[in-house]
């Protein structure tokens, strides 16, 4: 059978972490992967701390948590974190020696640009993850990062010759980083924008490269249980409907959303149905 | 050895739990080393309704300490476009295929139960019951005469094995059990995941969208097991335990309490070749001396 | 500001679940300190019975993720032994006492009723319905047609409010719910504990001495959220929600979803004095800007 | 109210650890507790590691355990642990810096000794810990020690001039610690014998005190959940039926009980009722 992607081996994998360094919040471990294919640009794996994750025990977190390679070499593969909850607490803690779960490569790869264009990453946060692989794969001169302030911008070093833009002006340009996209469609259009990052800022992207006809691969994420199509957890909303983000994702062209935003969530989908009488202490503010 | 389950010969007692393991997605992801090592005994497929469905809209997960909650809701490509692209491919598959299927309403499950009755690839029918009767407002699986009335209503439709899984929402599972096997049921499988809530703790309205959603994994094992016993004893068909199961020991604790098969759920999603693991696991316990797995046998 | 629960004043929403807390043994264990810092706003005494009871053989606790399961068996020392030893004490208690009853049959808890109406120490009624009505087979908090017999059987004895707590094991709570709401009831409670089983993992028989025991504790927290949401949308009596609370933020859901008041039980065991913390995590919560709770309000 | 114990503050305290010793595969614990009271001999506390036990994110060990006082001297206690399963681990590796969330002292201590008799120690295993407090407190020199081998019997220490046995001879006497209790009591039965250890040892202490009619306190274990009488959950048979062992106990009178054997377990309570159809794949051995 042809594939779309570079297939896992079928099953989880002990890798052992053999590097950890920190960028400012974020921590990148190195973990070594002889076994496995060398994954493509865009690719995630699930990861489970072998360790204090689940299992006889049960604790949170249980399930296993989906993150984009950021490097692949030589037998080795790197993933960039950024603590905001259990799992990724966990994750950042590890030190060399202990070792990770790891089922991947997984999902949809970034496709080669159309048309003979010039890659244009944009990234955003945690989000730039898949942009050093793809960087490492593709020429990709224009690289436009953008962080909350100086501290989160020391990830930016993850890649080569990279434009940095901080929210607190404290490193590159003061503002966001689709400022500098809007500046660099406006010099070149012949481009293809990779980009990653909050939804608010893949969203931004989508739209001015709408406005400039510039096609955008976008790698977005979705809590995802199982990674590899078989909870139907994952979906997000395309023009065609609901589809799996693990197995017809993660990089979705910009053309197949209406929005980024509310993408994996659906306003006002879940609501109370308001309790028929009165709660009497919530509504006083609830002094004791 | 193998085993033989309604009739169907099975090289160990570990399938897959309804919805919980996608075979054409698995092998998108793992190319064809899901079948040289297929992980179940047989391959359960996720529910088959008559119309196309597109599920609830998402956010469909929710982790729980010890197991998740989901809101699916059932998508599906609806029964003419399982038949023709997904029948074929799952036909493929090295074990024996287990069709699950739902309906709305009696003649709703009678279309699905009758147009599977003609496909030699399918070896048995899982019944789906925990869902409300338009007609009756009734669960299907959670009273026992409406569980009864419904397989009154298709045991004729076909000689193929029909499995009944049952609800765990329900005052009395092993009622429903007993009705099932009084009125042509070859098997129960259970339990089904339990009815749970969570709030976005941000908004404090319910996070997922489709309000509720169903418990699974570790957090449900007690109460699995619970159930199981009860089933087990009130009736002599076969039965199909689940519910948390992540090791050999979850699994030989479920036939303990009476389970003929088992199936293995949720730790698929942690562990996609979880079913292999466990059947080893489960083969493990019971080839040492039986002293020490039962104090008396 | 305090509040009002079936007419009684709460100084606060937080009480505890019946059977989780002893105050007379508290009290030997932590002296007066009880009394000066007593952690609930109302006392909810562990189950009586008419006659006397020892309870299930040991062992009979059981440890899972994120909970835990009891089969304690409901051992007391009777309606005339709680009424001459307990009933005495526990009327010192700082706060409103709440009685908790089961019967076997309706004219049992007629008995127990009767009994308690003439006490005016005791400020309200709990019916614990999660036990057979050995004269129908059914459990009289798991089918609308029971509870509601039951409450009409007793309803006219007593003008005392009368809470029904709901068993968690039943097909629909809600219906239950609001068949105890239309024979009078003033509240209902929920959840008691979800039937589960473990097996001793030597021997692999049942672990507990009750063979099947009760699930408690986070690991029923989605559950008891969903089904407090339900009865909450379904009658129009004060909830009293209860089920893994462990937190303010526990505690606020199963407001959000419906209840008036939250009681705490398992967690008392972990830190004895639960019942105080949660209060004050909840007051701060609620006086947080409002839209910190929810989107809008 | 006058009170047959020492009673505990009502609340759960953090207690810093100070001080951690190995004895063989034993661990001590001290903790500061200047807030407690002084415990007596016999009394227990219920503790709960502060981080990654339960609460937030659930796992197990989910509920607190019961522990002895090994030793109370100006405000700091002293535990001594043995690691049997996820607690009793979770305890052993705390270091000092880390904190303990205790409740206590709770239970019925040790009484003193009846008509002036002189005090007999007896424990085995981890059971010498109410015994170390004891000698503490009273003047004990007979104190007969039992262990598995040297390794363990090195926890011996812990008490001042013990005689040892151990199952393997390595150390000390090579028998049971029973063989030295019946030369004492051989050679002077005006004792009052204080005894905690494995149900075996303490219901061969029972049966040996009763041919020689000497009062003996039995400090006993069961499954506890709370600790201070909320849940029921730790009864123990007596001659007067089912008594909460947290409250009533752990202490009791030799002469309360039947048998040690199974005092909180109930032989062949739990019965699975064998489920009707035969299970051809467990009869089989189970081969796949
Ligand atoms: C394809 C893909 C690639 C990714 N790549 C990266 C990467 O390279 N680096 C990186 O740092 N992250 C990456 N992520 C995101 C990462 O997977 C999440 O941050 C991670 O799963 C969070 O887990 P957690 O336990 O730390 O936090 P969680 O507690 O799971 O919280 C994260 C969010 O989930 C929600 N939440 C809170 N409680 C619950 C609950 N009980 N159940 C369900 N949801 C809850 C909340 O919205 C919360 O903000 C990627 C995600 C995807 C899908
Ligand atoms: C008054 C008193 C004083 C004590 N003093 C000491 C002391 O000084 N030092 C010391 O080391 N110990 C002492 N103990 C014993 C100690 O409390 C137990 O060893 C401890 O609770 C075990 O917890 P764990 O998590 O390590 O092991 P657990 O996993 O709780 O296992 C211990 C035993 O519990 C059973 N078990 C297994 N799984 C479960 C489960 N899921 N739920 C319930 N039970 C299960 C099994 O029989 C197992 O052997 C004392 C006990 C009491 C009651
Ligand atoms: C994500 C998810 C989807 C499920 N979908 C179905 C389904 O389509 N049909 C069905 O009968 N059961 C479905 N189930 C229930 C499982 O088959 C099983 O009964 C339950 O999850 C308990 O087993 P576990 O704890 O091992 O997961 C689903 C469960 C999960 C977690
Ligand atoms: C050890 C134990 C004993 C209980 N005893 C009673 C009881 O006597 N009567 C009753 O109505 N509920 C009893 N319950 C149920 C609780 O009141 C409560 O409904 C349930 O435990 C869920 O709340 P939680 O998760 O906060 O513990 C008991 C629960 C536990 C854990
Ligand atoms: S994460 Fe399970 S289907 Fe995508
Ligand atoms: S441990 Fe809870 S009553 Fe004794």
């Amino acid at each position: 059978m042809s594939s779309d992607r570079v297939q896992a081996p079928f099953g989880r994998r002990a890798a052992a972490v053999v590097d950890r360094a920190e960028y400012g919040p974020y921590v990148v471990l190195a973990v070594t992967d002889e076994e496995g294919p060398e994954p493509e640009a865009g690719q995630f794996y699930m990861l489970t701390a072998a360790e204090r994750w689940g299992g006889g025990e049960g604790e949170r977190p249980f399930l296993p948590r989906a993150f984009s390679v950021l490097r692949a070499i030589d037998g080795e593969l790197q993933f960039l974190f950024h603590d905001v909850g259990p799992g990724t607490r966990r994750l950042c803690e590890l030190q060399p020696g202990e070792e990770l779960l790891i089922v991947g490569p997984l999902g949809i790869p970034f496709a080669p640009p159309r048309e003979g264009r010039r890659l244009l990453l944009v990234g955003g946060g945690v989000g730039i993850a898949p942009l050093a692989i793809l960087q490492d794969q593709h020429l990709a001169e224009t690289v436009l990062l953008g962080f909350r302030d100086a501290e989160h911008a020391e990830a930016a070093a993850l890649l080569t010759h990279a434009r940095v833009a901080t929210d607190d002006g404290s490193a590159g340009h003061g503002g966001v980083v689709i400022d500098l996209l809007a500046q660099e469609l406006h010099l070149d259009a012949h481009r293809e924008v990779y980009a990653c990052g909050p939804p608010a800022m893949l969203e931004a992207v989508r739209q001015l490269c709408a406005e400039y006809e510039v096609p955008a691969q976008l790698a977005l994420e979705s809590g995802m249980a199982c990674g590899f199509g078989a909870c139907f957890g994952c979906v997000v909303h395309t023009r065609d409907g609901l589809i799996r983000l693990c197995v017809d994702g993660p990089v979705l062209d910009a053309g197949r959303l209406e929005s980024v935003i509310g993408v994996g969530a659906t306003a006002g989908a879940g609501r109370l149905t308001r309790p028929p009488i009165g709660r009497a202490w919530m509504a006083s503010g609830g002094q004791a | 050895m193998s085993l033989r389950f309604c009739g169907i010969e099975l090289a160990h007692p570990i399938i897959n739990a309804s919805g919980t393991f996608d075979a054409i997605a698995a092998r998108r992801a793992f190319g064809d080393e899901l079948l040289e090592h297929f992980p179940f005994a047989a391959f359960v497929s996720k529910t088959v309704t008559v119309k196309p469905r597109q599920g609830n809209p998402p956010p469909r997960l929710w982790e729980l300490p010890g197991g998740m909650m989901n809101s699916i809701g059932l998508p599906n490509k609806g029964l003419a476009g399982y038949v023709e692209h997904d029948l074929p491919e799952l036909a493929r598959l090295p074990v024996p295929l287990i069709v699950n299927v739902m309906g709305f309403s009696r003649d709703e499950v009678g279309e699905l139960v009758r147009a599977f009755a003609e496909h030699d690839e399918v070896a048995a029918l899982e019944l789906n019951v925990s869902c409300p009767n338009v007609e009756t407002g009734l669960i299907m699986g959670a009273d026992p005469r409406e569980t009864a009335a419904l397989l009154e209503h298709v045991r004729g439709l076909t000689s193929k094995p029909l499995i009944v899984k049952l609800t765990p929402n329900a005052s009395d599972p092993a009622a429903v059990a007993r009705a099932a096997e009084s009125a042509g049921a070859d098997a129960v499988s259970l339990i089904n995941t339990l009815r749970g809530m969570a709030l976005d703790p941000r908004s404090g309205e319910p996070w997922l969208g489709g309000v509720s959603g169903g418990v699974s994994g570790p957090a449900v094992r007690a109460v699995a097991l619970a159930q199981v016993h009860a089933v087990s004893a009130a009736v002599d068909i076969a039965v199909v335990g689940m519910g948390g199961v992540g090791s050999g020991a979850d699994a030989r604790d479920l036939m303990l309490a009476g389970a003929d098969l088992v199936a293995v759920g949720t730790e698929s999603f942690r562990d996609p070749t979880a079913g292999s693991r466990v059947a080893a696991e489960l083969s493990e316990l019971f080839s040492e001396p039986a002293g020490d797995v039962r104090r008396d046998s």
